[in-house]
């Protein structure tokens, strides 16, 4: 339909003039922007492996952003998923390494659980507090990851410190082998159906459940919910609490996944980059999976390019703060009544 | 104990400057998320043209001159583009910690950290010896901030800009009523914010030290952002958050110094200040929710 | 009228204020036909007419806060075409909003100081300087508050007073004051009188915008009166007319008596559904920055019958309507639906009883301009359409129910996704009804339902709703609509100043409501 | 094949500039390519969950030998290798993960607690207030290590000497680094061992602030303050980087593991002439003084008549003087 199109259009604009403006850049300091473009072609897509690479970027940032679609489309300015992933994490490991002699078949269930709840809770802080004392969730967050960070630091070199590692990065110990999802690629059958199932989840949450309309309501017009007899209270911290359900999957994924372990400093800004994605997913789930595979692409060539070309990958944090700091900003078409004209009050 | 009260002086500026900067947008309803990057683009520019030119007053202006062209951009996108200011806000930041990093490599040919040619005077020379001996360790800026706080809270509480400010950020029909013409208000708010948030960049990079490091200024401009809600955005009670928040890194540093090898994770101390933010803010929001006007 | 004419005439000549064809516009929506008048110096000019007459379109647009689509106006004789709210002031034109415009948190000397047009202290103010200046300028203005209060904990009456005392310190010689005895108590309009007389022997021009006939007659030299966005009566010596012709005049010629609602007869009313359906007794709210606080309250709906609540808008409505719905608590008595006490509901738990709502506004409170027309209808009661034996909901079902429901209320649109903002306001306004009325509710609310509606739109909204009564409904209607009333209603009560006053039976008698309405003796 | 010329890449985990670690091997890869007519390039992979794929997509891209850096990259490059047998993953500063070790594989480790030791000695001369302090990044099995050593050393020439150990929290924060060492400085202390990375400038500059000393780990560091900064304990990255990658090209000589200590020369102790220059008579005596004993100690070493215990747990306040000195072997 012509709306979905120029809508999508609209969410490509500021990507490629943040890609414009950042080419500008490396010109002007004199490297060779054909290289790096090559490079990024070749991180994203054509080296050998590098697709598999995208995928394992992409898998993470999709499920994230799917909980951020839902706060989002709620009206809810929860930025905490970077915390939600840590503690998911968090709460993932516990599991294999406290019953490491239980079968896998109930420790993954049970880690995926743990993530889950851990990444839930989380969030949940910030929604209880955004429902009952009317406190501002974007500090609130804000302040979350700052403490998700240290609390991991705290676990990872001191109850569940590895007495093995020596380096920077301290870590919880390897879990077992039968307990991983996939090896260090981060890309494998369980990972994919597990994405594939908690997409579809979401889709059904967001597009065919009463929680997900009534949300989109919420979001939209608070007052007209009002009227309607909503519960807003109770979507509100629904959301809350699913958003930090999805980043908590996220990073149990991590740990049972690619990562097989928590390690500290571990993905510091993919809880972000989740948010543009899911903006430039147009809050849609379907469209956030494309996007969290053109981000996973990005973030996979962003590895790939020092390899290839002397460019620092500072340039390339250069491009994703120009995209998020475009991405949101109407160039062309003005939707007709924007909702935010109603939400006011 | 002297250190002890220098040492939160010191790590109480920047923060202040930065806070009292944000105030201005925030009071006038701009979550100006994007003060951690200006922060640091502050810090940057000053050490580049500053060593560059030799002259630390030219690369302090210099970093004005930056962080009013980037307050522009961020305005005229919230503004004028209708962008969202709290992704708007992270995507400066992010910016500015790639923006800063690749330009030092880029231009300076350095990777991680850079030493500064020049840094701030420290105009009071204390006594060699005894109480007052640590005063000489203070930079210029931290003796201007007492008249750095006043001319804010002037410029808040005592002139028809905050006024105006204040009228947009909390009932902007009023200000609509009154005549004021809002997003231009709005943009003088954001043009102060950037000019402060030099200013507190300039303070982390050339006042202690004289160097400049990638994201040095780690998260210090969350902090601001949290003093100014913590301080429920009035000036005076804003310096204190600042004041507060360097107090509680002060007692987190002081405390492996004396209490050495203590029980409770030192994580936990570091948590102090987010947690104590959470919980005023909670506070703040709990009070400000009662005598909000009714929805419908 | 040739009286009238001559005089306005007369007036031009040395007139402080004159308008030459002056229109405003909202998008496409003409609210004030080109409209000439002059507005003589040193009198009290009142301006009156229904709802939605165009008073205030009018005044915003002489201060210069709405730019008028045509015309030009003359201040003091000097010209001003599309003038900026500064510019007006600079020329001593000045206005009191409908609407406070001071910022609850601030102190009073600071929101005098941002909305007054003159500069208390230089480029910074000492507290204490500005505090005290602004005591002498109130203590002028004879106002007894101090400068350090909060606007916030302000009584409503001092709080008017201060936008007038701020206005004059601008040194305004013609003020606009739109609806400003709306939210006064009696001894507060005395009051404010007062006060009026006194700047008017000061020299001072007021235009006031009232709607209670009583006050026009106590307080005005001259009326002009607007209907339908069209100047009916030119600025005239009010000792030339009477109450009877000046509402004649508002709410326009029509026959004195309306035969009213046909009466109903019980026995179609199916046994199950009969007795008191909606009632509220003794309810009482607090005082909302919006509208004077309602007063021990009590009205009961029968099943079967539309109770209409006439009243000028701002007396008490939305309250009502908000305690009727559990938007808003009631401060004191109670709130009953179908017999049973639920004061303590929630607005959820009353509407699973059976209560629906049309809204006053629908552009804001009635559906989502952004979300599609199928879950407009169909959100609020979404869990109904889960598919058996499973979590998720059957949309082909529910567009299916939405579709049919449009259909049913004849709305016009061309595909189940566009976005509600799309539609008309008249077909808005069905598919709100559409929403509501679906599960023939057994109590049913409807607040100014037909506000700016095409004839036939109204006409249909109207059938709508004598249909649902018929099937043993209770409605209360809330309009400013006279009309609308009188065609719907088997009984009106008035709403004035937060009582409900006396209920009057069919035929209804116009100009007796019309007169309880504006507070007019007879 | 002989033709194309062997590529070798640096991977860091940590920020370039830190005027230590990173700046050593990166200077030492450039003297690689002169030596050996090597290509050579360099990255950072600062976030552990892509040490991995970076290693990986060097592999694939035909670089010849991976040279890699921290433990974390140890075991990672255990890893991969097998994957990879015609690229050597060398790590500098890496354990075996494992029992036996992919022969593309080579590991060393430094043994920086002989060198934390020595200056524990050094300090225990020159300090006048009998307080000595430590500042680093984040407490960690190694900077443990450096700290028992460096008290040991100074408890071997004075028994009640008061050693404290202090951390900045990070590795590239030297704003709050400076008000840490600040804080040791007020303390009473007067002689600080920092090992903080790009947060030492901070400490260099407390140091100058307050005219006391310091010990450090990179030379940069003493043009900074000359008169503070009284010795330079420098692990010689480029020496280790140049010997690495020599072995890794000979087939003989490739994989294994070995440490890098004061015997291999890969640890070095400087008495900068611009301390003893800048500093008060005083002070340069007794640094002059300390020379003797601290050239007999290395030699010692050197020759392993002395050993250096290893204990990179943190000790509490009880055991502190408990295996004070470690003299065996
Ligand atoms: N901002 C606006 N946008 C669109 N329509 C508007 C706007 N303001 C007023 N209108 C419409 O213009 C018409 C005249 O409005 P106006 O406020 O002038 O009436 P009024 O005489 O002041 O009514 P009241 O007595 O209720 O104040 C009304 O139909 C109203 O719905
Ligand atoms: N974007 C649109 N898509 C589909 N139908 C539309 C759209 N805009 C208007 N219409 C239909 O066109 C007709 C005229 O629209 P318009 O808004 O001019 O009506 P109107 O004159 O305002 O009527 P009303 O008096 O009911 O407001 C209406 O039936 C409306 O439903
Ligand atoms: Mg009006
Ligand atoms: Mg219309």
């Amino acid at each position: 339909m012509r709306s979905g199109l120029a809508a999508s259009l609209r969410a490509l604009v500021p990507i490629a003039l943040a890609f414009a403006l950042g080419f500008a850049l490396f010109a002007a300091s004199g490297y060779d922007v054909a290289a790096v473009l090559a490079g990024l072609w070749q991180g994203a897509v054509a080296a050998p492996g590098s697709l598999e690479q995208s995928l394992r970027w992409a898998l993470p940032l999709a499920i994230v952003s799917l909980g951020i679609i839902i706060t989002l489309r709620t009206g809810e300015f929860n930025i905490g998923a970077q915390g939600q992933l840590l503690v998911g994490g968090l709460g993932a490991v516990a599991a294999p390494l406290l019953l490491p002699d239980l079968p896998p078949a109930i420790v993954i269930p049970l880690a995926l659980l743990g993530g889950i709840i851990g990444g839930a809770l989380w969030s949940g802080i910030a929604g209880a507090l955004k429902v009952w004392f009317n406190s501002d969730e974007v500090i609130n967050t804000l302040m979350l990851n700052f403490i998700a960070v240290l609390l991991i630091q705290w676990f990872t070199t001191g109850p569940f410190k590895d007495d093995s590692t020596r380096g920077e990065n301290a870590s919880t110990p390897r879990i077992d082998l039968s307990f991983r999802l996939s090896d260090s690629s981060g890309v494998s059958l369980e990972l994919l159906v597990i994405v594939v199932i908690a997409a579809l989840f979401a889709w059904l949450l967001v597009e065919r459940s009463p929680f997900g309309l009534q949300s989109k309501l919420v979001g939209s017009s608070p007052r007209v919910a009002a009227w309607q007899g909503l519960r807003i209270r109770r979507i509100h911290i629904l959301t809350y609490l699913l958003a930090g359900a999805f980043a908590g999957l996220a990073g149990a994924l991590e740990v049972l996944g690619p990562s097989g372990r928590l390690v500290t400093g571990a993905t510091p800004t993919l809880g972000f980059t989740a948010i543009v994605v899911a903006i430039v997913g147009l809050l849609r789930v379907p469209g956030a999976l494309l996007a969290a595979l053109f981000f996973g692409g990005l973030q996979a060539a962003i590895l790939f390019l020092p390899i290839v070309t002397n460019l620092p990958s500072s340039g390339l944090r250069i491009i994703e703060g120009l995209v998020a700091l475009l991405i949101t900003a109407q160039f062309i078409w003005r939707r007709r009544r924007d909702s935010a004209s109603e939400s006011e009050a | 104990m002297e250190q002890f009260v220098v040492t939160t002086i010191r790590l109480s500026v920047p923060l202040i400057f930065a806070g009292l900067g944000g105030l201005f947008s925030v009071r006038a309803g701009i979550f100006h998320i994007g003060i951690e990057g200006l922060m640091l683009a502050g810090a940057f520019v000053t050490v580049a043209i500053g060593s560059a030119l030799g002259s630390v007053w030219l690369g302090i202006g210099g970093a004005i001159a930056v962080n009013l062209l980037l307050s522009w951009v961020y305005w005229f996108l919230i503004d004028r583009l209708k962008a969202d200011m709290i992704i708007a806000g992270l995507g400066l930041t992010t910016l500015c910690v790639g923006g800063t990093a690749f330009l030092m490599s880029a231009f300076f040919n350095k990777r991680g950290s850079m030493t500064s040619q020049v840094r701030l005077p420290q105009p009071v020379v204390g006594p060699q010896e005894g109480l007052l001996a640590y005063v000489s360790e203070l930079s210029l800026l931290a003796w201007l901030l007492p008249l750095f706080v006043l001319i804010v809270w002037l410029l808040l509480r005592r002139s028809r800009l905050g006024l105006q400010l204040a009228a947009i950020g909390e009932y902007p029909y009023a200000a609509e009523a009154a005549g004021v013409n809002i997003s231009r208000s709005k943009l003088y708010a954001m043009l102060i914010t950037g000019i402060c948030c030099a200013l507190a960049g300039a303070e982390l990079a050339v006042g202690g030290l004289a160097a400049f490091s990638e994201n040095m200024t780690n998260g210090r401009g969350f902090i601001a952002l949290a003093a100014i809600l913590f301080g429920s955005l009035d000036p005076i009670r804003t310096t204190l958050a600042g004041l507060f928040f360097g107090l509680a890194n002060a007692v987190g540093i002081n405390s492996q110094i004396y209490a050495g090898a203590s029980n409770v994770p030192r994580q936990f101390i570091l948590m102090l200040p987010f947690a104590a933010t959470i919980f005023f803010v909670t506070l703040r929001g709990y009070a400000s929710g009662r005598n909000a006007p009714r929805v419908s | 009228m040739t009286r009238a004419t001559a005089t306005a005439t007369a007036a031009k000549a040395d007139a402080i204020v004159r308008c030459e064809n002056i229109a405003v516009a909202y998008g496409g929506f003409q609210a004030l036909q080109p409209t000439s008048l002059a507005f003589a110096p040193g009198q009290i000019h009142a301006l009156v007419g229904q709802n939605g007459a165009g008073k205030t379109s009018f005044a915003r647009a002489l201060a210069g806060i709405v730019t008028p689509q045509s015309g030009r106006f003359f201040i003091n004789g000097r010209e001003a075409r599309a003038p900026t709210v500064r510019q007006v002031r600079q020329l001593g034109l000045d206005i009191v909003h409908q609407r406070f415009t001071l910022p609850p948190s601030f102190t009073v000397a600071e929101a005098l100081e941002l909305v007054s047009a003159k500069k208390h202290g230089g480029a910074f103010f000492s507290f204490n300087a500005l505090a005290r200046s602004w005591l002498q300028e109130l203590k002028a203005a004879g106002l007894e508050v101090s400068p350090r209060a909060r606007i916030r904990d302000l009584p409503i009456e001092t709080a008017q007073s201060l936008e007038i005392a701020r206005a004059l310190a601008g040194h305004a010689q013609f003020l606009i004051l739109d609806e400003p005895t709306a939210l006064l108590s009696p001894s507060g309009v005395e009051r404010l009188f007062a006060r009026l007389r006194q700047l008017r022997a000061q020299g001072v021009t007021l235009l006031v915008i009232l709607h209670k006939l009583r006050e026009v007659m106590e307080i005005a030299d001259t009326v002009a009166v607007l209907r339908g966005g069209r100047l009916v009566l030119p600025p005239t010596p009010s000792v030339q007319l009477s109450q009877r012709q000046l509402s004649g005049l508002i709410i326009g010629e029509m026959p004195a008596a309306v035969p009213g609602a046909s009466p109903r007869e019980d026995a179609s009313i199916p046994a199950a559904r009969r007795g008191v359906q909606l009632a509220a007794r003794q309810a009482s709210t607090r005082q909302s920055a919006l509208e004077p606080a309602l007063a021990g309250v009590s009205l009961a709906i029968e099943a079967g019958e539309i109770l209409g609540i006439a009243g000028v808008e701002g007396n008490g409505q939305r309250s009502l309507v908000d305690i009727l719905t559990g938007l808003m608590p009631v401060a004191g008595g109670s709130v009953h639906l179908l017999g049973q006490d639920v004061s303590a509901l929630t607005h959820h738990q009353r509407r699973a009883l059976g209560l629906r709502v049309v809204p006053f506004d629908r552009l804001t409170q009635g559906a989502s301009l952004s979300l599609p027309l199928w879950e407009n209808v169909t959100v609020c009661d979404a869990p109904r359409f889960r598919q058996r034996r499973r979590l998720w909901l059957n949309i082909g079902a529910m567009r299916r129910a939405a579709r049919a429901a449009l259909q049913q209320f004849d709305v016009r649109y061309d595909s189940l996704e566009q976005a509600a903002g799309a539609l008309s306001g008249g077909n808005l306004q069905r598919l709100i009804l559409a929403r509501e009325l679906a599960a023939a509710p057994q109590a049913l609310i409807a607040a100014q339902p037909t506000r700016g509606l095409d004839f036939r739109a109204t006409q249909f909204v109207w059938q709508v709703l004598r249909a649902l009564k018929e099937g043993g409904g209770g409605i209360l209607l809330v309009s400013s609509d006279l009309d609308e009333l009188f065609h719907l209603s088997d009984r009106i009560q008035v709403l004035r100043g937060g009582r409900l006053l006396g209920a009057f039976p069919p035929p209804f008698d116009r100009r007796a409501i019309g007169d309880a309405m504006i507070g007019a003796q007879r | 094949s002989q033709d194309a010329p062997v590529r070798v890449a640096l991977v860091a985990t940590q920020a370039a500039g830190d005027n230590g670690p990173i700046d050593g091997l990166i200077a030492g890869l450039e003297m690689a390519a002169e030596a050996f007519g090597v290509e050579t390039q360099f990255l950072e992979a600062l976030d552990p969950a892509t040490f991995e794929v970076t290693l990986r997509n060097l592999a694939r891209t035909g670089v010849d030998i991976v040279v890699s850096t921290f433990y974390e990259m140890g075991a990672t490059s255990w890893l991969v290798a097998p994957d990879y047998p015609d690229t050597t993953f060398v790590v500098i500063v890496g354990l075996p993960s494992g029992d036996e070790q992919p022969d593309n594989v080579q590991l060393m480790e430094y043994q920086f607690f002989e060198g934390a030791y020595v200056g524990g000695v050094y300090a225990a001369h020159l300090t006048e207030s009998r307080q000595l302090g430590y500042t680093g990044g984040v407490p960690l099995p190694f900077a443990w290590a450096d700290f028992n050593a460096f008290t040991d050393g100074a408890h071997s020439i004075n028994p009640d000497i008061e050693t404290t150990a202090t951390f900045i929290e990070s590795f590239e924060d030297p704003v709050r680094g400076r008000e840490v060492a600040a804080g040791l400085y007020a303390s009473g202390v007067d002689f600080i061992f920092t090992g903080a990375a790009a947060s030492d400038i901070g400490v260099v500059e407390a140091a100058s602030d307050n005219d006391a000393l310091v010990m450090v780990a990179s030379a940069p560091l003493v043009e900074q303050s000359p008169a503070n900064v009284a010795i330079l304990v420098l692990i010689e990255w480029e020496k280790t980087i140049l010997q690495e990658i020599e072995m890794a090209l000979d087939a003989e000589t490739r994989g294994g593991f070995r440490y890098g200590n004061v015997q291999s020369g890969e640890i070095s102790f400087h008495i900068p002439e611009a301390f003893l220059e800048a500093t008060t008579d005083e002070r340069r005596e007794r640094a002059e003084a300390s020379r003797e004993a601290i050239d007999a100690l290395i030699a010692d070493i050197e020759s392993g008549d002395f050993v250096v215990l290893e204990d990179n747990q943190e000790r509490m306040a009880a055991d502190d003087e408990s295996d004070g000195d470690s003299d065996s072997g």
